[in-house]
């Protein structure tokens, strides 16, 4: 165990936000239709966890500032890559609605 | 004998070498591709070029493998033990045949923008990284790395609809997916303050506060995304469908062995003290997605789309496998990805040689006849569908025997009977494929006619048959090499100090 | 204490078999050689009669209880169980042998002629010697399984040749239902089989009768019951008789030599085989007794009102079997063999006689291209002027069935009918029932057969004058055999001339050391001289009477042609249809059993239920359960996102316990 | 004779025989069937005709190298396979299964015979099929590693599945895949159940293995499991044989199958369900197969399937469906043998097998011929063929009396023993079981008297051949040895009988002890006369 870190005072708060935020774009992605939107709640929910790894830092060191600094490297490729299929679709179906997107099931 | 230490620049260099290697290939084949990118010749080449440099890496994975190379101390980073080689081996030959197998097709149903092959070679480096890494965070940059590019891959065909959809569909669930693996490393991280498996085994030896098991529990969603475990599997069958065949096989093959084996060395080597924890999960998971899988594809009319949902319910066979965290068990993943991976290649390889260009889906009861017209494309997509059957002297057989064995060793008698029953339910689609194929005519004079083997396509696919069967016969050697393998899994030196 | 020519009986069975197997072959390669085929067929058995007499004057030789058995060779050993395919030479085996291989002779002789321009002439021969074959090894039998295999054998011979003309659906029909019926039997001769290895361990004769039977007791009732269903299915009695009058689809010798003379005794020699058994238990003896009773009478009731001079002999034939199971029944073995031998003359010299005529009959029809019943009693008439000879000797043997003294039929229904008075007197009143059915059957009998004659041979000939023309004896390979018979008829009864007339009971002498301990044993007491001698008076009465009755009733009535005949009513008519009995089975057990086959068994519960519900259900139950999964992957994001969640959810709780 | 088998089996000893010959009888037909493939088309009856030959005469050493008086296994090898895991190649012979590998061979070349012109169509596939089946036959029946059964347990699928699939008739598609579905659930549970088996026994002995002998020994270890196991390998045979009412795949897929597919499933394929009880299930678990309660339940349902079958038979339309319907009858009474638990019930069982192979084998060539000519099989197209062809309704109504059981030909003498044998211990049941000698010739006769016999109503048929010498050749050889087994059965129960006494003493201590029977003295001279 490492030496305990000296005081985290926004810890419980910090990691709450996170929370909220991650289920905040659960519920986006949950609720909206609307591929960009998702997409947008996704990024919210990255960074709901990045949010989580500064808090954490306070407790565990720098790895978590580290870490962030992945995930938004990580989260800049998804959203390139993924703003180019959603324009894909939005080539074919004139929209980005999700629920036009049903050509494949079964 | 070549130890390493991989906290050094060069130990950390050499530990990294297949990936390095395949890295710094794919820039050469992206750069080559921006030069030649006219027609199919230059598309071949590409392909070809790729292959050389799968064929590079994978030396460099034998290499080390018969080398012997491990590291000093606990694997910073990258693992180097043998399961990591023999994963990375299995992978790279997938990603080799996937390559071999593209050429044609990417041809016949004019998709040529060569910059297919550095995606699967990007991909492939992804993979790699996941099977190698014995971090969280490299598993993360792993899995990502090869996420985005085969979310690039299924989308590859993008001017038809399918496709695009496929791609969206895999990305928007695939990022949302990611988004709870990473949490679940946010959370794990927090309580042990350790990415590494080890120390994170080593800090968790005694018990998992809440937030770690909150963070293993979100962590296993992650996972139950990437290998398509019930309930995270509905994506699966659209995704497959609606790529293009070879990206089909390569993901229904390469990604989820990627995925099993990250799984496999996190919970064996990173949670083993919580296998009362993840076991149930495990088994549930385990066998509704059997059940799911296998019930799902008796209704399908579409080969892609059975096959795809089939994908699924092995999905399930192999979470099976992974429920007892033994090196037994681990061993049986290890073997029956070998065994699921050839034959479902091999599978997608023949549903693409038999595709038609233009509307491309393939019904079941399109390959009425194809024995008499395509005897050897007919025995061998049948051999491979008795494989995936789990049929004696065939490979798909002694992996399920093997699952069962170990399953069977830990004293749950459920998840046997289930793969009993699975397998049983399997049968229902599997056969009428091979009925349509011998037993009916073909329904025109003409039918088949357009079925295209190209030479290497051919090479892949009898190979692939000859690996069932010969595995099928004699399993030893690679039985052996399996629980080998899986023995080096285990959880390194327990550590206290942060070095 | 052997004499070498008892070893030798095998080849009383080798000849026949010999000859079973070089016609089959004729009948295969080379059906027109029929000039072989009248050689060998009937040569055989002469040969094989002749052999058995030189086996029978063997066994004269020696001691009297001094049973031989031949071992050929072993057959079922397994386990405990160690039967051999053997051959008992016994005093019993050795009357049937010379019975079966005699009277067989001579009706192979008599086929020559009747048979002659049957196309399956060598077929006929090669059936009719394999039928011998199974005869002999049925008598011959040391053990209850060789028994049987001979018991099923002539079962299948029967079959054969009760089905001989096969392309009418009625013959076909007529063998398969005698071949079923008898089967219902065998299942008896099974089971008794199964208990008594149970209880002895053992099924060669010596050993199971000289096993410790408790007398009375339970097992050994349910092995001579078990024992006599099968008696009852081989020799026509109730409730299995029907197959019998069906029987007579066969070629008319074959009904002579099977269906009256040798086959369907078989039953009567197996209770005297087993006598000891029998004697061990009165019930069952009592139920052998009373069903033969019964059927004696109800088979000669039946016997008055038919037309088909055939179905006449066959009911009569039923009815005397009847007579030869009370014999047995009441513990008068000798008695019943008796019976059975002289029956096996006069019966068959009856059938026989009746082929000559139909062969009469029926070569008139042919010639006049008439399509006529030639074996309708009411198409004939007067036939005494054109087969004298036939004529002649009928009436022998009529006079020989109706137990008019001094032909064989009187001594032997005489000492039954005695044996059940007496069973009455010692105790067992019952009897006395069986007793009184056995006298009104004896002047029923007298009485059909008084009217079959008279309508046969007396009154007018009914044929037509062209016909008529056509009408004449059969050759001499028929009627001397029938001629030989006739003797046998009139005289066989000096074979077992009772004490009363002086004689010496020669036949039951000769039994005795085989059935003789048997029937003291079931206690069986004759009855006093000065009763027997009323008795007997009675009986031939009875028999007079029914004659004269017989014949001045039929002769009394016009008889028309059988085309021009009114349908019979009210009783008559019952009779007519043999009450019924037939269509009865046909309702209450064929038909159901088959219906219930088709509809419930096979087509509610096997394709039904089993493969309906249990096989094809499960799978089209899966395949429902995957369309509705398949229709839950509706291609919605949204969806997909709402199970991962909840799958997400679940997880959590789970892994937090 | 005696001094013949002497000099053969001194000259097999010469050469080895016992070693090489159970590999040689495996390996051949596979070799045929990669040979066949690989040489033209046109050779492919020939070809197989003479591996065929080959392979049964090699076989008929069989019969001359086996000893008698030994109950255990014979002509054993064992070479190692897989062996870090316990398996094994280990084949051998004993009494139960000389005569079906005897049967399985011997049945090969009539088979070639008796396709000969009813299959034109992808001839060198059929024939590579058939050969390939009857390795997988071999080798069920030789192996003693329960990995090796098993394979070879499903391997027999395929070639059947192909078989009927192919070349079956019009229903085919439904009667294949429902065979391979059915059987494939049976024994799906079975593999479980192997496993499950060695990880117990492995347990408390510390070997993992596969071995027949290794499980057997050590059988006892399987404690509170056996139920289960029993139930699931119970399940894989009751379908195989099958034991009423998991039999409705055998209908179907006898009606469906080409001639020498029907014959195979009947000759062979049905046995494997009775022969896995005989070897695995009841001595695994003798303790709880043979309790009242389970010995009842196996008992009511092989009686039911006895009568059940005999009665839905008797109503078929289709003539094979009839035939099909009569196994059912006739496995039952192995089952009732099996259970009986007396050598002689079990020595009858086996020769219930064999005898019912060789039977209902050649009534399916029989119904083969007829369909050849007639492409048909209902009962109600026929009547009268006897008078058309005389040799064809001989050999029928031969064939069919053997298979009602009539004493002199080979059904008697299995059905006999074991009645008999089981007597003691189930008088009830075989009462009932009995009755079946009245349905069995009810259904069988009636069947012939429709077909052979009656007026010859359908004109198509008065210009109908008779069988040539091709298809005589097929059938003497089947009704010979139904005489011969009828009338002298010695040298099979004699070879039969030390496995069955070895059988019956090992499951002898987990029964009930049956009813004592008098010892028999024998009262009457014997005269040996030996002609």
């Amino acid at each position: 165990m490492p030496p305990a870190a000296p005081i985290a005072p926004l810890l419980g708060p910090a990691l709450g936000l996170s929370a909220v935020l991650f289920t905040l774009g659960v519920a986006g992605v949950l609720l909206r239709r609307n591929a960009i939107v998702l997409f947008m709640c996704i990024e919210l929910m990255l960074n709901a966890v990045n949010l989580a790894f500064i808090a954490l830092a306070q407790l565990q060191g720098v790895g978590g500032q580290i870490m962030v600094f992945f995930v938004m490297t990580v989260a800049a490729a998804e959203a390139a890559v993924g703003l180019a299929i959603i324009l894909a679709i939005f080539r074919h179906n004139q929209s980005v609605d999700l629920q036009n997107v049903n050509l494949l099931h079964g | 004998m070549n130890a390493l230490d991989t906290t050094t620049p060069i130990g950390a260099t050499l530990a990294l070498l297949p990936e390095l290697l395949l890295t710094g290939w794919s820039l050469v084949v992206l750069l080559v591709v921006a030069w030649r990118h006219e027609g199919e010749r230059d598309s071949r080449f590409a392909g070809w070029l790729s292959f050389a440099g799968i064929l590079l890496s994978l030396a460099a994975v034998l290499g080390m493998w018969h080398g012997d190379w491990h590291s000093e101390g606990i694997a910073h980073m990258v693992a180097l033990d043998s399961f990591r080689y023999a994963s990375a081996t299995l992978i790279l030959l997938l990603a080799g045949a996937s390559t071999l197998l593209s050429l044609r097709y990417l041809g016949r149903q004019r998709l040529l923008a060569p910059e297919y092959y550095p995606l699967i070679l990007f991909a492939t480096i992804g993979m790699l990284v996941m099977a190698a890494a014995t971090d969280l965070i490299l598993i993360f940059l792993g899995l990502e790395v090869m996420s985005v590019a085969v979310y690039v891959l299924s989308g590859f065909d993008r001017y038809r609809r399918s496709s695009a959809e496929a791609a969206l569909k895999y990305f928007l669930i695939g990022a949302f997916a990611s988004s709870f693996l990473l949490y679940g490393i946010a959370l794990i991280w927090g309580a042990t303050g350790q990415t590494n498996l080890s120390l994170i085994a080593a800090q968790l030896a005694g018990g998992a506060p809440t937030m770690a098991s909150l963070g293993l529990g979100l962590l296993l969603i992650g996972f139950g995304f990437k290998v398509s475990a019930v309930p995270f599997h509905m994506w699966a069958p659209d995704v497959y469908d609606g790529a293009p065949t070879p990206v089909t096989g390569f993901m229904a093959t390469g990604v989820k062995a990627a995925a099993f084996v990250a799984l496999v060395r996190v919970l064996d080597q990173g949670f083993i003290a919580q296998a009362h924890q993840w076991q149930p999960v495990i088994g549930v998971l385990a066998v509704a997605t059997i059940l799911v899988g296998n019930i799902t594809a008796l209704a399908q009319e579409s080969l892609k789309r059975m096959l795809a949902y089939s994908s699924v319910a092995h999905a399930g066979y192999l979470l099976v496998a992974a429920w007892p965290g033994t090196a037994f068990g681990s061993g049986a993943v290890l073997f029956y990805l070998a065994a699921y991976c050839v034959t479902t290649l091999a599978s997608f390889g023949i549903l693409a040689a038999i595709e038609h260009v233009g509307s491309r889906t393939v019904l079941i009861d399109d390959l009425e006849g194809l024995f008499s017209k395509r005897p050897w494309g007919a025995t061998s997509l049948a051999v491979c569908l008795l494989s995936l059957l789990g049929f004696p002297g065939t490979f798909g057989f002694v992996g399920k025997w093997y699952i069962i064995s170990s399953v069977l060793r830990e004293g749950s008698w459920i998840l046997p009977v289930a793969v009993a029953v699975g397998s049983l339910i399997s049968i229902g689609y599997y056969l009428p494929v091979i009925t349509a194929m011998t037993f009916k005519p073909e329904r025109t004079i003409d039918a088949h006619r357009q079925v295209a083997f190209s030479r290497a396509g051919k090479a892949i696919v009898a190979m692939a048959v000859l690996l069932i069967l010969l595995f099928g016969v004699w399993p030893t050697a690679l039985l052996n090499s399996a629980v080998r393998s899986a023995r080096t899994l285990a959880p390194q030196a327990v550590v206290t100090e942060v070095p | 204490m052997t004499a070498p020519i008892i070893g030798l009986v095998w080849v009383v069975v080798a000849l026949p078999l010999l000859g079973a197997v070089l016609n089959g072959l004729i009948a295969v390669l080379r059906p027109q050689a029929k000039s072989a085929v009248s050689v060998i067929g009937p040569g055989v058995l002469v040969g094989a009669f002749i052999m058995a007499a030189a086996v029978v004057v063997g066994l004269a030789g020696l001691p009297p209880d001094a049973p031989q058995v031949v071992r050929i060779w072993p057959w079922l050993v397994a386990g405990r169980l160690d039967v051999d395919i053997a051959f008992l030479v016994d005093r019993l085996s050795a009357v049937m042998l010379l019975v079966v291989t005699g009277i067989g002779s001579l009706i192979h002789i008599f086929s020559i002629g009747y048979m002659r321009s049957d196309e399956g002439y060598a077929r006929y021969f090669a059936y009719l010697n394999l039928f011998v074959v199974f005869m002999l090894v049925l008598v011959l039998g040391s053990n209850m399984p060789v028994v049987f295999i001979g018991w099923e054998g002539v079962g299948l011979a029967s079959y054969l040749l009760i089905g001989f003309w096969f392309s009418d659906e009625q013959n076909a029909a007529a063998g398969k239902k005698a071949f079923l019926v008898n089967r219902i039997g065998d299942f008896g001769f099974l089971v008794a089989m199964f208990l008594v290895w149970n209880h002895v361990g053992a099924l060669d004769f010596s050993t199971v009768l000289g096993a410790p039977w408790v007398p009375g007791g339970a097992l050994v009732t349910a092995v001579t019951l078990f024992l006599f269903l099968g008696c009852a299915g081989k020799s026509a009695q109730i409730p299995l008789y029907v197959w019998l009058p069906d029987a007579m689809a066969g070629p008319t010798p074959v009904s002579a030599l099977i269906h009256a003379a040798t086959m369907v005794t078989a039953g009567v020699y197996l209770v005297a085989r087993t006598g000891l058994l029998f004697a061990a238990a009165p019930l069952s003896s009592a139920v052998v007794a009373g069903i033969g009773a019964l059927t004696a009478l109800f088979a000669a009731t039946i016997g008055l009102r038919q037309y088909d001079i055939k179905k006449v002999l066959a009911y009569s034939t039923v009815s005397q079997l009847g007579y030869m199971f009370v014999g047995v029944g009441a513990g008068a073995y000798a008695a019943g063999i008796f019976h059975l031998v002289t029956h096996a003359f006069f019966k068959a010299l009856l059938f026989l006689g009746a082929g000559s005529v139909i062969h009469a009959m029926h070569h008139a029809y042919h010639a006049t291209h008439s399509h006529d019943d030639a074996q309708d009693m009411r198409n004939m008439g007067g036939l005494r002027r054109y087969l004298p000879v036939t004529w002649v000797l009928m009436w022998i043997a009529t006079l020989a069935i109706a137990g008019v003294p001094p032909f064989s039929g009187f001594f032997s229904k005489d000492e039954i009918l005695g044996a059940a008075f007496a069973r009455g007197a010692a105790g067992q009143p019952i009897y006395y029932v069986f007793y009184a059915m056995l006298v009104v059957a004896a002047f029923i009998t007298a009485y059909y057969m008084a009217r079959l004659m008279a309508m046969t041979f007396h009154g007018a000939s009914r044929a037509t004058a062209a016909e008529r023309e056509q009408l004449h004896e059969a050759p001499w390979s028929m009627t001397g055999p029938l001629i030989v018979l006739g003797i046998g008829s009139a005289v066989a009864g000096v074979l077992n001339l009772p004490t009363l007339v002086g004689g010496h009971a020669w036949l039951e002498h000769w039994l005795e050391p085989v059935t003789g301990i048997a029937t003291r044993l079931s206690g069986f007491r004759p009855v006093a001289g000065n009763h027997e001698a009323v008795l007997v008076g009675l009986a031939v009465l009875v028999g007079v009477a029914g004659l004269i009755a017989g014949f001045r009733a039929t002769t009394a009535r016009a008889l028309v042609p059988a085309r021009e005949a009114a349908p019979d009513t009210g009783l008559a008519r019952l009779v007519y249809h043999k009450f019924y009995v037939d269509e009865l089975y046909e309702r209450f057990i064929v038909r159901p059993i088959v219906t219930f086959s088709r509809v419930f068994l096979w087509r509610i519960f096997d394709q039904g239920v089993v493969d309906g519900v249990a096989v094809n259900g499960s799978a089209r139950l899966f395949r429902g359960i995957g369309w509705l999964g398949s229709r839950l992957q509706s291609g919605q994001v949204g969806l997909y996102i709402v199970v991962f969640v909840v799958g997400a959810i679940w997880i959590l709780r789970t892994i937090l316990g | 004779m005696a001094e013949i088998e002497l000099v053969l089996r001194h000259f097999l000893a010469s050469i080895g025989y016992a070693h090489w010959i159970l590999h040689v009888l495996l390996i051949l037909p596979l070799v045929g069937a990669v040979g066949l493939l690989l040489s033209p088309g046109s050779w492919a009856r020939w070809f197989t005709l003479v591996v065929a030959a080959l392979e049964f005469g090699l076989a008929l050493g069989l019969w001359f190298a086996f000893d008698p008086t030994n109950g255990g296994i014979q002509f054993e090898t064992t070479i190692a396979w897989i062996p870090g895991w316990g398996i094994s190649y280990h084949v051998g012979l004993d009494g139960i299964s000389l005569f079906m590998v005897l049967l399985a061979t011997g049945m090969m070349p009539l088979l070639v015979w008796g396709s000969w012109h009813s299959i034109q169509n992808r001839r060198r596939g059929y024939y590579a099929l058939l050969l390939a089946l009857k390795a997988a036959m071999v080798g069920v029946f030789i192996s003693l590693d329960l990995f090796l059964f098993y394979c070879f347990w499903e391997l027999l699928l395929i070639p059947m599945y192909f078989l009927i699939g192919v070349w079956g008739s019009a229903n085919r598609l439904y009667a294949a895949t429902k065979f391979v579905i059915y059987t494939f659930a049976g024994s799906i549970l079975m593999l479980v159940a192997i496993i499950a088996m060695v990880w117990l026994v492995g347990r408390s002995t510390g070997t993992y293995s596969f071995d027949y002998d290794h499980l057997l020994s050590n059988s006892a270890a399987l404690g509170p499991a056996a139920p289960w196991l029993f139930t699931a390998f119970a399940l894989a045979f009751a379908v195989k044989v099958p034991l009423f009412p998991f039999h409705t795949w055998l209908p179907d897929a006898h009606t469906e199958a080409p001639t020498a597919g029907s014959v195979d499933l009947a000759v062979i394929l049905l046995k494997m369900g009775t022969y896995g009880f005989l070897r695995f299930a009841i001595p695994f678990f003798p303790a709880f197969a043979l309790s009242k309660t389970v010995s009842a339940i196996f008992v009511t349902l092989a009686v039911a399937g006895i009568i059940y079958a005999a009665l839905v038979s008797m109503v078929q339309p289709d003539l094979k469906r009839l035939v099909a319907y009569s196994s059912v009858s006739h496995l039952g009474f192995v089952m009732l043998g099996i259970w009986g638990s007396t050598v002689e019930s079990v020595q009858g069982a086996i020769m219930v097998m064999l005898s019912h192979g060789i039977s209902t084998g050649c009534l399916f060539f029989l119904i083969g011929m007829l369909y050849d000519r007639r492409h048909t099989r209902q009962i109600a197209d026929f009547g009268g063929l006897a008078r058309v062809a005389p040799l064809m309704a001989t050999a029928f109504v031969i064939t069919a009396f053997a298979s009602i059981g009539l004493p002199g030909l080979n059904g008697f003498v299995g059905e006999f023993l074991v009645l008999l044998g089981s007597f003691g211990r189930y008088p009830l049941a075989v009462t009932l079981a009995a009755t079946v000698v009245i349905f069995a010739a009810w259904y069988l006769l009636w069947a012939v008297q429709r077909v052979f016999f009656n007026p010859m109503t359908n004109p198509e048929n008065r210009t109908m051949r008779d069988v040539d010498l091709r298809e005589l050749a097929v059938l003497f050889p089947l009704v010979f040895s139904m005489v011969w087994m009828g009338i002298y059965p010695q040298p099979f129960l004699r070879r039969t009988e030390a496995a069955s006494r070895r059988y019956v003493e090992m499951v002898r201590p987990y029964l009930p002890p049956p009813a004592n029977a008098a010892a028999a003295g024998a009262a009457a001279a014997v005269v040996e006369a030996r002609p």
